[in-house]
């Protein structure tokens, strides 16, 4: 077996194994020394230094795994996608706390005349605001924020630019 | 009865026909149904001399064969029309379910190689943890642009301004004011409605002057009607309605 | 997101993924478009041309796995062979399902000839095949179809890759 057929032998096992597969392993099935595997293994590694698969050593084996950097994006697999639009309580929502934040739950109640917890947990959900942290006082209780894709989807760069932002002296 | 073994070699009667067929190289579509029928029937014989046991399904068409086969000696009664003679072909039903078969048994084959073909690809070996469900928003915000946005929120606050404290309303105007003022309205009136008692009052007042008719009908003095929710509700004062029974 | 780490999360998605990730889901978890997804998956499987691992489609999804050539060594990895063969009546049923879903077992009955109850339970075990419902009409049979993993199993994108699915003038 040439060393490039080695190579690409070896990614397959590493890939394929259910559990980490050991330099031996390889070694044994591909009747090479250990320490070329080892070397084939870097090559293999440098070979995916620009995509999103990395080989780590775990457990006494290699095992293949996305790079950390793409978590964000791999916790969103297998959840149902859904376009259905904001609702008026949602909207209504979001503008009070696109204009008063930081603001809690209590604050956003108080203005709206109404509870607002599935309200405010769906633009948890939407990623359209975060918590910014618990406010000082009786209860800490949690101050909530827009988000980057927040201004991302309004071409916003901060909450300066919302229209009208200076009329808040009754506040 | 003993037809309980299916025949390893052959899937069906329809699969050991379309291998008869093939073997004696015939058109489908014009077998030499006497000559097939013969060779299905050795075939059976030559099981049962094995001691095998043959499947119901075999022996049905067995005698479907010998039906068509003795059909097609019959002296054929002249056409009355050109083109009732091919449907009348005893064999047509038999050759359609055969073609049918035919179909599926190259799409078997079909499917056969691509498993062998697939198998050969190996997915990936590690699993990773599941993780919640919170699901993915395609269109986060939907239609809605920020001049929505700023009108929302302006309408929120000088609606959360507008509206008076609650304590003040309990203060200016008392259930026993409005009991009175109301029992002066209902004087005289054989029914009266609840918007009519109302007519030009505050949230506030109405709030009030609802719980003063609700008390009244409590006392027993009038009787309250609404048909419908948030329909109308009909007041009638209860000694007027006695006088006009009586 | 610039198109070159776009390129990065969707091969981390489509490594990550359990079952097949169809472009849209893509799409939908990365805010690109669906066309945009499809020529960068194109752009991965270019990527990995020279490597062991391709990218399929299957069932309406892209699914990573190892090249076949590959499978001798993979095997001795000693990884369970997926399933045992199926057996003639099994692929037989199968192809009928496949072909003519949603389809009833005294549908399948007539094509085949024979009786198809042990084929239809190998099936169900199998899990390739599913109830749909049940058919309108006297004993209200039950309707079978083909399942996701049919596709998995079969490498196929959808049931228009089945040969000649025209082929009905018999119906």
């Amino acid at each position: 077996m040439k060393l490039s057929d080695a190579r690409v032998v070896i990614e397959g096992l590493i890939f394929a194994s259910e559990a980490p597969v050991s330099a031996q392993e390889i070694a044994a099935i591909t009747e090479l020394d250990v320490s070329v595997v080892e070397s084939l293994v870097e090559e293999i590694r440098e070979q995916h230094a620009q995509g999103a698969l990395m080989i780590r050593n775990v457990g006494g084996g290699y095992q293949m795994v996305t790079k950390p950097g793409l978590a964000p994006w791999i916790e969103k697999l297998g959840r149902p996608v859904v376009s259905a639009p904001l609702s008026a309580a949602s909207t209504e929502t979001l503008a009070i706390i696109a204009y008063q934040q930081p603001v809690t739950k209590a604050e956003i109640e108080q203005i709206r005349g109404v509870r607002s917890d599935s309200a405010i947990n769906n633009l948890l959900d939407r990623e359209l605001i975060c918590e910014l942290g618990r406010k000082a006082g009786p209860g800490r209780p949690i101050l909530y924020g827009v988000t980057e894709k927040f201004f991302e989807h309004f071409g916003l760069r901060s909450t300066d630019e919302l229209p009208l932002k200076g009329i808040t002296e009754w506040k | 009865m003993g037809y309980v073994i299916e025949l390893d070699v052959y899937q069906g009667p329809f699969d050991l026909l379309l291998d008869l067929v093939a073997k004696n190289e015939v058109d489908l579509w014009d077998i030499p149904i006497a000559a097939i029928t013969e060779q299905y029937l050795a075939y059976l014989y030559s099981l049962q001399e094995k001691d095998l046991a043959i499947t119901g399904e075999f022996l049905v068409m067995a005698a479907t064969l010998i039906r068509i086969k003795s059909r097609m000696l019959l002296p054929q009664e002249p056409p009355e029309d050109e083109t009732l003679e091919e449907s009348e072909d005893p064999r047509t039903e038999l050759v359609q379910q055969l073609v049918r078969y035919k179909f599926f048994k190259e799409a078997a084959d079909f499917l056969q190689q691509r498993y062998a073909e697939a198998a050969r690809q190996f997915t990936r070996g590690q699993r990773i943890e599941s993780y919640d469900l919170a699901p993915v928003y395609t269109c986060p915000v939907g239609e809605l642009t920020l001049e929505e946005l700023r009108s929302i929120y302006q309408e929120l606050i000088s609606e959360s301004e507008k509206e008076p404290p609650v304590h003040t309303i309990s203060s200016t105007i008392s259930l026993e004011e409005r009991l009175a003022l109301v029992r002066l309205q209902l004087m005289g009136q054989p029914r009266a409605t609840f918007s009519e008692l109302v007519r030009e009052d505050s949230v506030a007042e109405i709030v009030v002057t609802f719980l003063a008719v609700l008390e009244l009908a409590r006392l027993g003095e009038i009787r309250l009607i609404q048909t419908k929710s948030f329909g109308e509700i009909d007041i009638r004062p209860l000694e007027l309605e006695v006088e006009v029974q009586a």
